[in-house]
């Protein structure tokens, strides 16, 4: 009668093994690149029903992110600027500026029909999590850490995954995003813009004794009774430029940066 | 989920009171973002307006295979900002606006938060001089606001009618009362002090002198009058319970529903707490003479259980004591064992002068409030412990006699009702009175907010505006003068009883104002001006600044009431109580009825209010109706079962309720709340209970004697939310006589097994306590806060104000009658009452409240003690909640909070076992999503909605959703949640010092800035909550109090919400005064 | 083999495990013949209804998780009732199977051969049961992946200090480790089916599972190695299993749950509800198809026995509870068991318990109950049931009566509660069936080898009888005899 | 006689019982075959020693998938809930992971907290271990095998219900066409045939 199974099955199991074994890494490295805000938001850039144009605002006039989102500071939520604010500038009788343009129709519209322009969301947090922009913003993290080089953009994209993760992962350090709150809204901030002497003088001038400063630059034991010494021994450590860390590790230690890793903190 | 209210137009001939320009030019935008849960549209999207957040946990279940296979991109979202700037307005924060809440002949002073437009919950208004604590009725009345069973549109003769034809109806009206100068029209108005109001009244009086204005309350009561009479036209006691050291209440449940005109009752409690060691006169002491259970028998140091018609003999007794005989034929009446109790009672009152009060019930008969009157007046308490106000001149009323008397004379043809109680319900013999107003053809023009049965069956029905509404004034007990000021548009164009006054005065059209020609201004609303003129009167002179301040600060600094130069009239007194007749004690055969205000409706005005029907009763722990509270000693004689039917006749009528058993209840009386057993007056609060307002035939009638009652067969499923009546011995609720306060102050942290708590050795240090170098993993007191709790067992008098404040202020759904008798009740906040009597020491009262274990005698029954216990989540330090919990959705946070985060929590219920205070609550069903307060009939089964899940309807009453707190998550189905220490006020508070710390180091905020919901609304100021890092802080001068313990600080779970156990201040000449407290000393 | 069967071995003087000196083929006819041949009517008679209540069953939990949790009769303070009760009951039962299999092949229990097999088919069947109610009684079903380890971007974790994910380890382990070795055990008897049919789709699948094993020796000196240690692996687990169930309640703070004597208590309390079980379904089947040589008395009478044992031992925990209670003067801890035990609103379910679980077993002192199968199937149902009480008794009773009394409620199951857990019985004789009809219910290959005739030294004594000689003639067993020529 | 090829396989023997097997077996590993084997319906105790088969090393492998589970359960714990790692300096274990310490019922967050682990470490050691065996067994035994010559064969059939086979396979070194067979008859070998293998 001979052989139920026929002979190329001996090799399936192999064949079979081999297989499942690809396939599942493949899955895995799909899920943890596809599944994830890496890939899922950043990159996000609808267009605008109005071809607003940060660059040409916050980039080229230099606008200060402020003027239109102007509650960032006192709110938990920084808010879309009303027709209103539009029209400080582009409104007839007012400023003026390129009120026939067709690209304000729609703004100009509003403006008689009160029907509010339907901009579209670009970053957007699930609704069980209340983040808090006035809680950042005031302590020195600025609104580039999160929404990027905004006035590079001429049209706004999402440019970080703002994944949980992503956020614990500053709240854990947070000296890599602090900085001095004077440029909280400078988009194009560089810890090497700042001059060591002034940090140092600013953080003096707060009560803060020379000792604290200099152990936080050179580790225990390191000592600077004045401004000099300060800098000098900053210089030593980070070079001649003024670097992030250094700045960072300074403003976490003085302004008090505790960044919560409650779940109270987000979710309430 | 958070949807559109459809906004109803508004006024625009009137002058409007706008939140923006926006609204003022009636945008569009501002329109439609004028009912959304955000309307600074940033956070508020049609997207969102498909998921709501509950929504948005499902499907981030769902979704989860799905996630970045849809192109890995989100669907559009759009943002819609406002065109114009709104005043005020930043958006994600309330605005807090003071305003006051009209009351049955007072006023509750509010702070009211504001959500983008929507006023979503109330608290105190601490910078009044009555401010401070609200009751539940004042806490949930914001949610009458959103109501969807309101009355929305006018009716003619139950039909629905415009607005148009309802103006021209009252014009009509207006017009023949004119030709006839007034004759023919009446007004019956509820007890008000709004000074327009009044105003407007007397306008009436001016431009129709013929016409008849008429007070009636449902359960007002004959102290007005006697007043009048005794102590003069317009003169108020007001009593000031931070002088009273001695109180004794006939049957004046002045901390409970029958409030007494005088000082908050925190000025009371004030004098309960003792730290140090003290003497009998430092502290309060309170007699009570009750027929049953209230709030101040809990509270009183010696209470009596007496029936009701023996109150006037008891008033009586005491007024002979101090030398006034006239009473002498009631007093006759009064048992032995009354004499011996008030004898002592009486000489403590005496020995007192001065400090000492007695008050009487509001419903008690007119003798009552006579003796008590010549009483006061010789404990010398008025000018001292009551102040004698003189009010402002009110025009004369008829009372609901004279009401009567006029329609069956037919001198009545238009009859304008703008009471908030309900003619055709809670009148004395309502139905009677129905048919005599038919009969005589009298034209009634009913205004209120509810479809209750007067509503139906008027001739024109007027939907009343909620106070949050419209524009008003009101006087607060003491005088102090308050704006009511409207924080939203009118939901439905309601008309308050100001612009009905005004409608007849021809000077206001009721309802949705015509818009004004273009470019013409709109017109200034008449209820805006009539206040505004008012102010004017009250403040002299319209001074712009000063109106601006008293909006503000929520009342007019100096505007409280004169001293009255007035003595009593012992003569008046004499006669009144002359007049009465002695009430006989009832016997097994003639039981008497006592009807009582409920603590959920009032008088049943707050039928249709979801919280309050939910928040159990005080004392018999029943949501959802009432029932006959019956004596143990009684519901034994006549063998009945919790929820069993009885069958109750007298006067002629018979009611069938069932009979709840009520230790602490005088045998052979039986006490019926009223407010119950309206039909078709929504979803909430129709069918109902029972209606007791049927036994009385007249307005003064609430003790109604020789009742026959017949035990029935049939017994209903109570709603009770607590089975167990007895703490079985343990040591979970302490109290103790200030003479064992004495002896050793820290008795409550010796009670029972706390005497004797091994030391816990334990292999490993953990989070607990404060870091220091013993102690290295403890919490961090340098660089955080670390926040507490203490509630005080001595001022707690066991109202529901907490539990609706903390519902209010945490988006906590109701779940209706049909959990909360499977005992799903969500109330974050457990009220647990306890009985105990002093026999054995350990109270003997059974589970399922019989009297089984050894039998009591009935003199016990009645006197056994009543005790209060809010006990919410505890924030164990060590919560073994939180270890069980396989996801980690409840962990502990540096600050000491036991933090749950809902959209992690799957639902094992593990934590909920595991809890030792059952202080957590579990989302059974969607309670959110599904209506649970309806019936749904389905595939031929007729069952709870909820029981038909995706199949049952959803939620109509989305209006509901516009109060809901969007800075707390609304939860889905199968989560747990518990309090959390209003966490997103501690987060907030946190986050407002950080934008003031910016670069500095002061992260701590402010002492005591921040309050949890139930602190802010409890009246007696027995919660205290901050920060324990904070030496100033008051929750730790609270913690030091030798008075303070933990509950079961045994199992080690170290709560961070500790309680100071009661002190009592017993008379040791009363009879049983040595049995007072003893049963805590016996418990393990 | 007539041979051997003729003349009585002298070495074989305890009671013979297979009667009537039956031989190889019969053996293999017998077992494969219930699968072979068309099933008797009562085997239909069952099958149906079962079918019917797996049905009932997966309309249930379809109804609890399209409407929520509040279909079953929880509340507060009972947060768990009939669906812990019923997980904690199946798994016990599922503790028998690999005991069996498992400690009495380490403790080198030959009768243990003829039921191992069923045994272990219903361990994995309970377990399946046990394994519906954890997984379904959350709130939010489509959110239990939440307990799986999975690297994520919200950068949170389980809770490995929560009993209950040591459960979904423990019982998913246990789960996993059954199959196995109930797998391993099938392979060479499958081999048999499929020598037995004729080319075709049963064929295949026999086939298929039988791996292609030719029975070599080669093979099986690898697979008997493979087979001890997996007993030796489950023999630890078959233990820590319900420990871990009842770690469940013994961490815990409630009065009456935290005791350190759950853990052997539970075990104990497992293995007797097991083999109750398993005799409840043995004893039957033994008499459907005639396998009574197989299964002989002597065996049910082993199990008795253990019943008895394991019976005592949960009373003797009963009692135990009760004493600690007393004694360790702990009013909570007293309080609990007052009310469990006498004045409680549950207290008939703790008498209910107790005279099924300590007092029914006693029975089996006597021997000749043991040996009436109407007894001991009686004995068996009252322990099942009991057993079922004991589960309740811990869980929605001690609830009923929590540390604060104002927070004391009357537990009450629905009709949601009650039909999910008759479906589930019904789910278990489906799979029981279903076993019966593709299987064979008896290790094949294990019966032959225990027979007398499988020794290989059998014909040595048989023969002629004094072994000496041959020890002298042949000092080494090991060298062949010289052939006869 | 088909005409298609053939390979030997070996030759097959049948005897009928157990103790047979066992004398043959010992014949044939004293004439120093080894690529033979033996088919029975059951294990015959001792026929190891009869074939001279060494001991199976399935539990060396067993023993390292143990070990491997209660690794995996030890790191993946201690990363995910402890701060042990980084007390180490390794740190960025947790970083990988990205996990923060969930402090619960004021259980500690270091390494002793360990207690809590052994649960889960003792689950995954049975588990890696059982399916080790499992996995292991089979590359051990060469199975999945579902085709082979001595399938070809009827008799061969009965070796899963009652008799019992010797095989000597033609590609071990001492096979011969008649030798074996002289072999396998002399030591008492039943309707001995040819196994072939079609190609």
């Amino acid at each position: 009668m001979g052989n139920f199974f026929p002979r190329w099955t001996n090799w399936l199991p192999l064949k079979v093994g081999i297989a499942v074994v690809f396939i599942a890494l493949g899955v895995s490295i799909g899920v943890a690149y596809y599944f994830t805000p890496k890939y899922t938001r950043v990159g996000y850039e609808p267009t605008q029903p109005v071809p607003f144009s940060h660059k040409i605002h916050a980039g080229q006039l230099g606008l200060d992110c402020r003027i239109c989102h102007s509650f960032g500071e006192a709110s938990g939520h920084s808010n879309v600027p009303t027709n209103q604010t539009c029209f400080n500038c582009h409104g007839q009788g007012k400023g003026g500026i390129r009120a026939a343009s067709p690209k304000l129709e729609l703004v100009q519209k509003a403006h008689q029909t009160g029907q509010s322009i339907p901009w579209v969301k670009v970053h957007k947090a699930p609704d069980y999590v209340y983040f808090n922009h006035s809680a950042h913003v005031n302590r020195g993290v600025s609104c580039v850490s999160c929404h990027g080089k905004v006035n590079e953009m001429e049209v706004v994209r999402h440019d970080q995954p703002q994944s949980m993760g992503w956020c614990l992962d500053c709240h854990r350090n947070p000296e890599k995003n602090l900085r001095p709150l004077d440029h909280i809204t400078n988009l194009n901030f560089k810890p090497s813009d700042l001059k060591r002497a002034d940090f140092y003088k600013g953080l003096l001038d707060k009560k803060v004794p020379s000792g604290e400063i200099a152990e936080v630059i050179g580790g225990k034991g390191a000592k600077a009774d004045d401004l000099d010494a300060l800098v000098n021994l900053a210089e030593k450590t980070f070079g001649k430029e003024v670097t992030q860390k250094e700045v960072g590790t300074q403003l976490k230690k003085h302004w008090q940066i505790q960044p919560p890793e409650n779940c109270t903190a987000c979710h309430r | 989920m958070k949807r559109n209210w459809i906004h109803p137009e508004e006024p625009q001939n009137a002058k409007r009171y706008w939140r923006s320009t926006a609204e003022l030019e009636r945008r569009e935008s501002f329109l439609k973002n004028l009912g959304r849960e955000f309307p600074a549209g940033d956070t508020l999207t049609p997207e969102e307006a498909e998921n709501g957040r509950r929504d948005f946990l499902k499907i981030m279940g769902a979704s989860v295979g799905l996630m970045g296979l849809a192109s890995c991109r989100r669907p559009i979202t759009t943002i819609l900002p406002y065109t114009q700037h709104v005043e005020w307005m930043v958006p994600g924060k309330p605005v807090l606006f003071a305003t006051t809440m009209p009351r049955c002949g007072g006023a509750t002073p509010l702070v009211v938060t504001v959500h983008e437009g929507r006023p979503t919950h109330l608290s105190g208004n601490p910078l009044h001089p009555l401010g401070g604590g609200i009751d539940s009725f004042a806490q949930a009345s914001v949610l009458d606001l959103y109501d969807p069973d309101r009355s929305q549109k006018p009716l003619g003769a139950g039909k629905a009618i415009s607005w148009a034809k309802a103006n021209e109806l009252i014009a009509a009206a207006a017009a023949d009362a004119k030709k006839s100068s007034g004759a023919g029209l009446g007004i019956v108005v509820g007890a008000t002090t709004s000074p327009t109001y009044l105003r407007l009244l007397g306008e009436i009086k001016t431009a129709f002198p013929q016409a008849k204005l008429y007070g009636y309350e449902a359960v007002g009561g004959d102290a007005q009058a006697v007043n009048k009479e005794v102590l003069g036209a317009g003169v108020k006691p007001f009593v000031k319970f931070s002088k009273a050291m001695r109180i004794l209440a006939l049957d004046c449940d002045f901390l409970g529903v029958d409030p007494v005109a005088g000082e908050p009752i925190k000025e009371f409690t004030k004098h309960r707490a003792k730290e140090t060691k003290a003497a009998e006169n430092d502290m309060n002491r309170l007699y009570v003479l009750e027929n049953r259970y209230t709030l101040t028998g809990g509270m009183a140091d010696h209470r009596k259980a007496i029936p009701a018609a023996l109150i006037p003999a008891a008033a009586a007794l005491i007024a002979e004591q101090l030398g006034d005989a006239s009473g002498k034929a009631l007093a006759a009446s009064a048992p032995q064992a009354l004499k011996d109790w008030i004898a002592p009672a009486v000489r403590d009152l005496i020995d007192n002068k001065g400090t000492a009060v007695v008050l009487a019930g509001s419903r008690c008969s007119a003798e009552v409030h006579a003796l008590v009157a010549s009483i006061n007046n010789a404990l010398g308490a008025y000018g001292s412990a009551i102040d004698l106000l003189q009010e402002a001149p009110k025009p004369d009323m008829g009372d609901f006699a004279a009401l009567q008397a006029d329609v069956s004379g037919g001198q009545l043809k238009t009859l304008v009702s703008l009471t908030p109680a309900s003619l055709f319900y809670d009148a004395p013999d309502a139905a009677a009175f129905a048919k005599l107003i038919t009969e005589k053809g009298v034209k009634l023009v009913h205004v209120g907010s509810l479809l209750n049965s007067t509503a139906l069956h008027a001739a024109v029905h007027i939907p009343a505006a909620h106070y949050l509404e419209a524009w008003g004034d009101v006087r607060a007990a003491d005088g102090s003068y308050s704006i009511v000021q409207p924080m939203i548009a009118p939901l439905y164009d309601g008309a308050s009883e100001n612009d009905v006054l005004l409608a007849l005065l021809g000077r206001k059209k009721l309802g949705p104002a015509e818009k004004p020609a273009d470019g013409a201004a709109p017109a200034e609303d008449a209820g805006y001006t009539a206040v505004r003129d008012t102010f004017a009167q009250v403040a002299g002179g319209l001074d712009e600044s000063k109106w601006n301040f008293t909006l503000r600060d929520g009342f007019l600094k100096g505007s409280a009431y004169a001293r009255a130069n007035a003595s009593v009239n012992a003569a008046a007194a004499g006669t009144i109580v002359s007049k009465a007749k002695a009430g006989a004690s009832p016997s097994d055969e003639a039981i008497e009825v006592v009807l009582v205000p409920s603590s959920g409706v009032y008088d049943g005005r707050y039928i249709n209010n979801a919280w309050l029907q939910e928040a159990p009763d005080p004392i018999t722990k029943l949501t959802w109706e009432n029932a006959a509270w019956v004596g143990s000693a009684t519901f034994k004689r006549l063998g009945l079962e919790d929820g069993q039917h009885i069958a109750i006749r007298a006067n002629g009528v018979e009611i069938e309720i069932p009979a709840i058993e009520a230790p602490g209840h005088v045998s052979n009386s039986i006490t019926i709340p009223l407010g119950y057993g309206q039909n078709n007056v929504g979803t909430v609060g129709g069918e109902k209970g029972v209606n007791g307002y049927v036994m009385r035939r007249l307005p003064g009638q609430f003790v109604i004697s020789g009742a026959k009652v017949e035990v029935l067969g049939t017994v209903a499923e109570l709603a009770i939310t607590q089975t167990q009546n007895t703490m079985e011995g343990r040591a979970v609720y302490r109290e103790g006589t200030l003479e064992t306060f004495n002896k050793d102050t820290e008795f409550a942290q010796k009670t029972g097994m706390d005497s004797h708590i091994p030391e816990n050795i334990s292999f490993y240090k953990g989070q607990v306590g404060k870091k220091d170098t013993e102690n290295p993993d403890g919490f961090d007191y340098e660089t955080k806060h670390q926040w507490g709790m203490s509630i005080d067992l001595s001022k707690c008098i066991g109202c529901t104000a907490c539990i609706v404040a903390c519902q209010s202020e945490n988006n906590i759904p109701v779940v209706g009658k049909n959990q909360v008798r499977k005992g799903r009740l969500m109330q974050w906040i457990r009220m647990d009452r306890y009985f105990a009597v002093a026999k054995t020491g350990i109270n003997n009262v059974a589970q399922e409240s019989t009297w089984a274990e050894d039998n009591p005698t009935p003199e016990q029954l009645e006197n056994a003690e009543m005790v209060h216990q809010p006990l919410a989540c505890q924030q164990c330090e060590a919560a073994p909640c939180e270890t069980v919990c396989p996801v980690n959705a409840t962990v502990h946070t540096d600050d000491g909070l036991n933090a749950m985060a809902y959209n992690r929590c799957i639902g094992t219920r593990y934590c909920a076992n595991n809890c030792p205070y059952t202080a957590r609550r579990f989302n059974w069903f969607d309670y959110n999503k599904r209506n649970p307060l309806v019936e749904t009939e389905k595939l031929g089964i007729k069952a709870n909605n909820l029981y038909f899940g995706p199949l049952g309807e959803k939620r109509e009453d989305e209006s509901i959703r516009l109060q809901r707190n969007p800075n707390v998550t609304v939860r889905m189905r199968g989560v747990m949640e518990k309090c959390t220490y209003c966490v997103q006020r501690l987060e907030s508070a946190k986050i407002l010092q950080k934008q003031v710390q910016r670069d500095s180091k002061n992260f701590r905020v402010p002492t005591d800035s921040v309050k949890t919901a139930c602190q802010q609304s409890c009246p007696a100021d027995a919660i205290v909550f901050g920060d324990l890092a904070d030496a100033k802080s008051s929750v730790n001068i609270a913690k030091a109090s030798p008075r303070n313990y933990q509950v079961l600080k045994y199992i080690g779970t170290r709560p961070r919400t500790s309680y100071l156990a009661r002190l009592r201040n017993p008379n040791k000449n009363m009879p049983g005064a040595e049995n007072i407290a003893v049963w805590s000393n016996n418990q393990y | 083999m007539e041979a051997s069967a003729s003349n009585t071995p002298r070495i074989l003087d305890r009671e013979p495990l297979v009667l009537n000196n039956r031989s190889y083929s019969w053996i293999t006819n017998r077992i494969c013949g219930i699968v072979e041949n068309k099933q008797p009517a009562l085997w239909w008679i069952l099958f149906v209804p079962s079918v019917l209540l797996t049905g009932l069953m997966v309309f249930c939990f379809a109804y609890l998780i399209s409407t929520g949790v509040g279909v079953w009769g929880q509340k507060q303070p009972v947060a768990w009732a009939w669906d812990i009760t019923n997980f904690v009951f199946w798994i016990g039962i599922g503790h028998a199977g690999t005991l069996i299999s498992a400690i009495l092949f380490l403790t080198r229990q030959k009768w243990r051969t003829s039921v191992n097999r069923a045994a272990e088919a219903m361990t994995i069947f309970a377990v399946m049961c046990a394994g519906l109610f954890p997984a379904f009684h959350v709130g939010r079903v489509w959110m239990v992946w939440f307990l799986a380890p999975i690297p994520n971007a919200n950068a949170i974790w389980q809770n490995f200090k929560s009993p209950l994910l040591w459960d979904v380890f423990a019982v998913s382990t246990y789960f996993s480790v059954s199959l196995v070795f109930w797998f391993l055990g099938l392979v060479p008897d499958l081999a048999t089916l499929r020598d037995r049919c004729r080319p075709g789709l049963k064929k295949f699948f026999y086939g298929l599972f039988a791996l292609g094993w030719r029975g070599g020796n080669r093979h099986w000196s690898h697979y008997e190695t493979a087979y001890m240690l997996l007993a030796a692996l489950s023999t630890p687990l078959v233990l820590s299993v319900h420990s871990v169930v009842s770690f469940d309640f013994a961490t815990s703070v409630v009065p009456g749950w935290h005791t350190t004597i759950f853990p052997p208590y539970f075990v104990a309390g497992a293995i007797f509800g097991g083999f109750a079980m398993v005799l409840t379904l043995m004893i039957p089947v033994r008499r459907i198809y005639g396998l009574d040589d197989l299964l002989t008395p002597k065996h049910v009478d082993n199990m008795a026995k253990i019943i008895l044992l394991t019976g005592t031992i949960v009373g003797y925990a009963y009692c135990m509870e009760l004493f600690m209670a007393y004694y360790s003067a702990n009013p909570y801890e007293a309080a609990a068991f007052t009310l469990r035990g006498l004045t409680g609103p549950s207290i008939w379910a703790y008498a209910l318990m107790f005279s099924f679980n300590v007092f029914a077993p006693q029975l089996f002192w006597y021997r000749p109950f043991r040996h009436n199968m109407w007894v001991v199937m009686f004995v068996c149902m009252c322990v099942n049931m009991g057993m079922w009480y004991e589960r309740y008794v811990i869980i929605a009773t001690t609830l009923e009566r929590h540390m604060t009394p104002g927070s004391w409620g009357e537990y009450s199951a629905t009709w949601v509660d009650q039909w999910t857990f008759v479906g589930t019985f019904g789910f278990f004789m489906m799979l029981f069936l279903l076993f019966l009809r593709f299987l064979p219910v008896i290790a094949i290959g294990e019966v032959k080898g225990v027979l007398p005739q499988s020794d290989p030294h059998f014909d040595d004594h048989a023969e002629k009888g004094i072994q000496e000689e041959d020890l002298m003639a042949y000092p080494d067993r090991h060298v062949a005899k010289p052939i006869a020529a | 006689m088909s005409t298609t090829l053939k390979r030997v396989h070996g030759y097959l023997a049948e005897f009928d019982n157990v103790q047979d097997l066992y004398h043959a077996a010992e014949h044939v590993r004293d004439a120093g075959y080894n690529r033979w084997d033996v088919h029975s319906p059951f294990p015959i105790h001792g026929m190891d020693k009869a074939m001279g088969n060494p001991r199976s090393n399935l539990p060396k492998l067993v023993f390292c998938g143990g070990i491997t589970g209660t690794t995996v359960a030890f790191i993946l714990q201690t990363v995910t809930q402890t701060n042990f790692w980084s007390s180490l300096g390794l740190g960025f274990l947790q970083e990988i992971v990205e996990t923060y310490p969930t402090v619960v019922q004021a259980k500690p967050t270091d390494i002793w907290t360990l207690p809590a682990f052994f649960p889960v470490m003792f689950e995954l050691t049975i588990l890696f271990s059982a399916f080790t065996t499992l996995f292991g067994l089979l590359a051990l035994m060469g199975l999945p095998r579902w085709n082979h010559p001595l399938f070809a064969s009827k008799r061969f059939a009965k070796f899963s219900d009652d008799s019992f086979f010797v095989c000597i396979e033609a590609r071990d070194p001492k096979f011969s066409q008649d030798g074996t067979k002289a072999l396998l008859e002399k030591i008492g070998g039943k309707n001995i045939e040819l196994v072939e293998d079609e190609i």
